[in-house]
């Protein structure tokens, strides 16, 4: 048996394949297509204080190798959530992770609050990079002096894990690395989706409500991979790798990159067993190698010529 | 209802007229239960023509024979790759997906209307309807005699009207301005097609107040209610065509 | 006869199709596939003052929908182009581009003061954003201080057609175009690749020997897309729209949402006639819609709910 | 030479042993003149399955019937995509590319040393010697005697030696150990296959003072010298495998 599993801080994942927020909804809605509680952690859809509608349709376009979404964060709240969504979440033998957003800081430090008092959720993830929201979202991720102050702000009061989300719309995706250790994250994960277009030439109108929107998929793996690789060789905290994930493969390049888990986005809408099937295809990677623990392949890249 | 995924063979590709086709499909498990107005998510295993599934409805099924059909326009790259598998091929599918038309209490007086491939999911309902005792209306609108569809399965279960827009066949004009419409009066009316259709009969089935349900056509993303791509403005909010539809009660919408 | 013709201030170009540097090589490698002459231009391989080798082997790596390149500049230097290739590009009749780059300022003046002598060049495309070079390159376009620096000092030498060429990879490209408009560009040209990278599972290594490279290719196109929206909302210069733009329907969504022009890059590797039928799906689109001139498409999209 | 792009027929793709398949494609014009040592970009029209196009070298012509043949081994999406064409597709092809192999002068003893799909090119190459009036030995070396590939055509146009690498047909060990090479010696060998063996081959010829050629398999952007991706450094800097090569003396690299 090969050692799938690492750790935040003291928060121990059974292994390194988690279900990104917005793309594995609150877990349930894959009961029937697999196990969920063999996944090394779920991130719930991002959740705000109060409830959202979120944009207009059209909010998706497909794209090569890629989607974009202009969801805009639509989510019941966290009163609902608590309610309605976190006594079922709870039955999951999994790390849930709950990911916040807000329109200003206030808005985090609540969440991150009510956060504190769930239980069954040990972890946050800080989405300040969601690219389809006009408050808060990206404009606090791409932007230095407020990435810092909302991530110190949410580390002064939450006493969960803290996992930073970082957005790839910036120069320096080190630089925001660097600040969110600096403050205090328990880890960084990267990257939400960049910020796109698409335009129906029939119509001659944007493909989506809100013009652009965050691009996923295949089609920024590369970027993705880049950012990933970069920012795990500048910081202590560990890192987990987002972007285009589609199959094994996909996964231990981030791993080999220095990631030491990944999450499964837009993988899962074309393949709901996506997740697992990502898990297993790891697992079998490391006995064909010959490893007996994931750790040692993490950062293993060999960039000797 | 537990969904699947599921490769399935293809037994059967028929081409239709113009651009439709019949996929008929195979299971090697027992199907699952499916109800009329439910849709499949399909993907060829393993293609790279397109990146996300296409949502179908269910067109038929034959659960002696453990098939389905599904009814398919070629409208773009996903339907075209679909219209060219052949026997023996298979298809990758998520299913059954999505809610389903209510079903109407007995002796119910029943209209069905469609037009383009939004006809695909009437047969499976008309089918339903019958093994109820309710044989339905089915009011069928094209855009001329060559875009009729082969409606032979359709008088099987009900009694089929017809309008083409230019008169070529049945009546002229949309489904709307139909004869049948000003004579008949229904207790419930079921419409899949064109948005501006089936908004112009659920403008009819309001001022004849007559209820009504329609299956809607967006873009999806998951088909399985987690991207919340694919919302439809209703007067409780923003709701998931794929989960909390693709069939509403035109009261619920904003039409 | 639907009208194709844009300027560039006094520079006409017949049409609006042009060969995207490093992609076209010096217009001669296309000549049996297409008549060179018919586009509107030709942008010619980045040129350096002196000769470059470029970065070893590997220097490519297919992704989805994409390729990154690590070619990093290959060339035979101002002298020897002068001499040798630039007598042959006389003869095409359409307006050929030079692809300038440096590894400091002085280098950039010095090629702009090179190409003024050379009456057939009506144009040159500085180039800031090569992410594949360890000197210059993408480091001057994404810095803002830097990118003004390099463009005030050729502009201020420079007599021909300057076209600035950014790179996506900064946090906000209208904040460079602005600069490149503040400073007297004649036009700008976006995007570059976007930094990415891939790893080969199989040996544990990077896919390329500088382990970054750039990526380009129908993956970008979103991101492009969104950019010259962007910078063409915000500059009163032509621009002109680069990114992944495989057909004539492309090309479009770029012209809709503002550029003047579009430039072809990678889908002349898959297509050697790529940029001829590009030009002839854009008269057929403008006909099938009834307008007679693209200038009345160009940024006419509707952004109306 | 003039290079083209076209769409070309396949009249026959025919599986070898394991992974390995031969395509013959038909021109519906003249077919341009190709040497032996030239290559082709090939993708299939409108496919998704590979964004790049893939280089192949040419293995067989025949102008009287307008013919050609592909000798391709499946290691990835690309290959495995053009093994499951039918008689009667289309294949697309920027060709032909490359340089090609240097003639040696009438009467030279000629070797050519093959391994896996490198053998591909040896064929064309080898009928054009004979055609010459030069009858070359031909050295073949497979893992084992499951990958050896049918050499019934090589057979015809030289005299076929055999290696495997565990013995289980023809001589036991690498090309380079085939106890030809003690024997007899040559005026012009040229190689294609894995790296290691043209670098064994290589420095063979090197001490035994024999002028060498071998073809280079690099990864490839564009196939006609534009990209500058597919370099290979030697003793005149970069050059372009497509374009300069892919053949090359083993003088000029730096081997
Ligand atoms: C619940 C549901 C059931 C459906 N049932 C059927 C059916 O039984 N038979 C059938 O033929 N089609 C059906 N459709 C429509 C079908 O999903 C689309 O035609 C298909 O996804 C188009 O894919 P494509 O790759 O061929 O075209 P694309 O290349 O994706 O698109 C071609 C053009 O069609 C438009 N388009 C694509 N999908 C949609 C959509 N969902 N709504 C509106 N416009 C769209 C695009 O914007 C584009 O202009 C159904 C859709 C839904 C949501
Ligand atoms: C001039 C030239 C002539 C060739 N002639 C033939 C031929 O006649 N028959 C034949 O079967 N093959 C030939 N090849 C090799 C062939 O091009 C590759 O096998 C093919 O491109 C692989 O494509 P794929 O999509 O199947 O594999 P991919 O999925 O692209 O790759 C599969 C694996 O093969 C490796 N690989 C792919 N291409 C190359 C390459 N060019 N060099 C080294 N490693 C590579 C990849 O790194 C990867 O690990 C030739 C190559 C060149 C450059
Ligand atoms: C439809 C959709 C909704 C998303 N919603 C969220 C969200 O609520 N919060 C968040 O942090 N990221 C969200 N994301 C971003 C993903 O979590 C992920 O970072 C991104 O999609 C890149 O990964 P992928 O290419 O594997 O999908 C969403 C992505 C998609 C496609
Ligand atoms: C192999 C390769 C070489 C390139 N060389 C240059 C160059 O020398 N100078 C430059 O400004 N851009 C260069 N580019 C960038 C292209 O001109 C273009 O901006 C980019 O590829 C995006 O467009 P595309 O997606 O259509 O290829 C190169 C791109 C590729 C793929
Ligand atoms: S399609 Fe994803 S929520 Fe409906
Ligand atoms: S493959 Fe592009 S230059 Fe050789």
């Amino acid at each position: 048996m090969v050692k799938l599993g690492f750790s935040i801080g003291d928060l121990q994942f059974k292994n390194p394949v988690i279900a990104a927020s917005g793309t594995f909804g609150y877990g349930s809605e894959f009961d029937d297509f697999l196990d969920v509680s063999r996944l090394g952690g779920i991130v719930v859809k991002g959740t705000t204080l109060e409830p959202r509608e979120g944009n207009p349709y059209p909010r998706m376009a497909e794209t090569a190798s890629g989607m974009l979404n202009a969801v805009g964060l639509q989510n019941k709240g966290i009163d609902y959530f608590e309610k309605n969504i976190y006594p079922r979440l709870s039955e999951y033998n999994t790390n849930v992770i709950v990911n916040i957003n807000g329109s200003c800081i206030d808005d985090y430090v609540a969440l991150a609050e009510r956060i504190n008092k769930l239980d069954d959720i040990p972890a946050i993830e800080l989405n300040i990079s969601c690219p389809n929201v006009k408050m808060g979202g990206m404009v606090f991720g791409i932007n230095p002096v407020s990435a810092r102050e909302v991530i110190k702000a949410v580390r002064r009061v939450c006493i969960k894990k803290l996992i930073v989300k970082l957005s790839p719309n910036v120069t320096s995706i080190v630089e925001f690395a660097h600040i969110s250790e600096e403050e205090g994250a328990d880890s960084i994960s990267l990257i939400n989706t960049l910020l796109g277009m698409s335009v129906d030439v029939r119509s001659m109108k944007p493909s989506l409500s809100t013009i652009t929107g965050g691009l996923s998929g295949p089609a920024i793996k590369p970027v993705a991979l880049r950012m990933v690789w970069q920012v795990a060789n500048a910081v202590n905290i560990p890192v987990i790798g987002i972007g285009g994930i589609m199959n094994s493969d996909d996964a231990i390049e981030f791993i080999l990159a220095g990631a030491s888990a990944i999450q499964v986005g837009t993988a899962s809408f074309i393949d709901p067993q996506a997740s697992v099937k990502i898990l297993e295809g790891i697992e079998n990677y490391l006995i064909a190698k010959g490893f007996s623990d994931i750790r040692d392949i993490t950062g293993f890249l060999n960039c000797s010529k | 209802m537990t969904k699947r995924i599921e490769s399935l063979k293809v037994i059967d590709n028929k081409p239709l007229k113009k651009d439709f086709f019949i996929i008929e499909l195979e299971s090697s498990r027992k199907l699952p239960e499916m109800k009329p107005g439910q849709f499949v998510q399909a993907r060829i295993d393993g293609s790279q023509e397109t990146f996300l599934r296409r949502p179908l409805s269910i067109h038929d099924v034959d659960f002696v024979r453990n098939t389905f059909r599904l009814l398919v326009q070629v409208v773009g790259k996903g339907t075209e790759s679909f219209s060219k598998l052949n026997k023996g091929d298979s298809l990758n599918l998520i299913y059954p997906l999505g809610n389903s038309f209510t079903l109407p209490t007995k002796g119910a007086r029943t209209l069905l209307v469609g037009g383009g491939c939004g006809i695909a999911p009437l047969l499976y309902l008309g089918r339903y309807l019958k093994s109820q005792g309710i044989i339905p209306d089915i009011l069928l609108g094209f855009r001329n005699r060559d875009r009729i569809l082969e409606y032979n399965d359709y008088e099987a279960v009900g009694n089929v009207f017809l309008t083409t827009e230019d008169g070529s066949a049945g009546e002229k004009g949309f489904v709307t301005s139909h004869s049948l419409l000003g004579k008949a009066s229904y207790d419930k009316v079921f419409c899949c097609g064109p948005e501006m259709m089936m908004k112009a009969i659920a403008g009819w089935c309001r001022k004849n107040n007559t209820d009504c349900e329609v299956s809607l056509e967006n873009l999806m993303g998951c088909g399985i209610g987690v991207c919340l791509c694919c919302v439809v403005d209703t007067v409780k909010g923003h709701l998931c065509t794929c989960t909390d539809g693709p069939v509403f009660n035109i009261k619920e919408l904003k039409w």
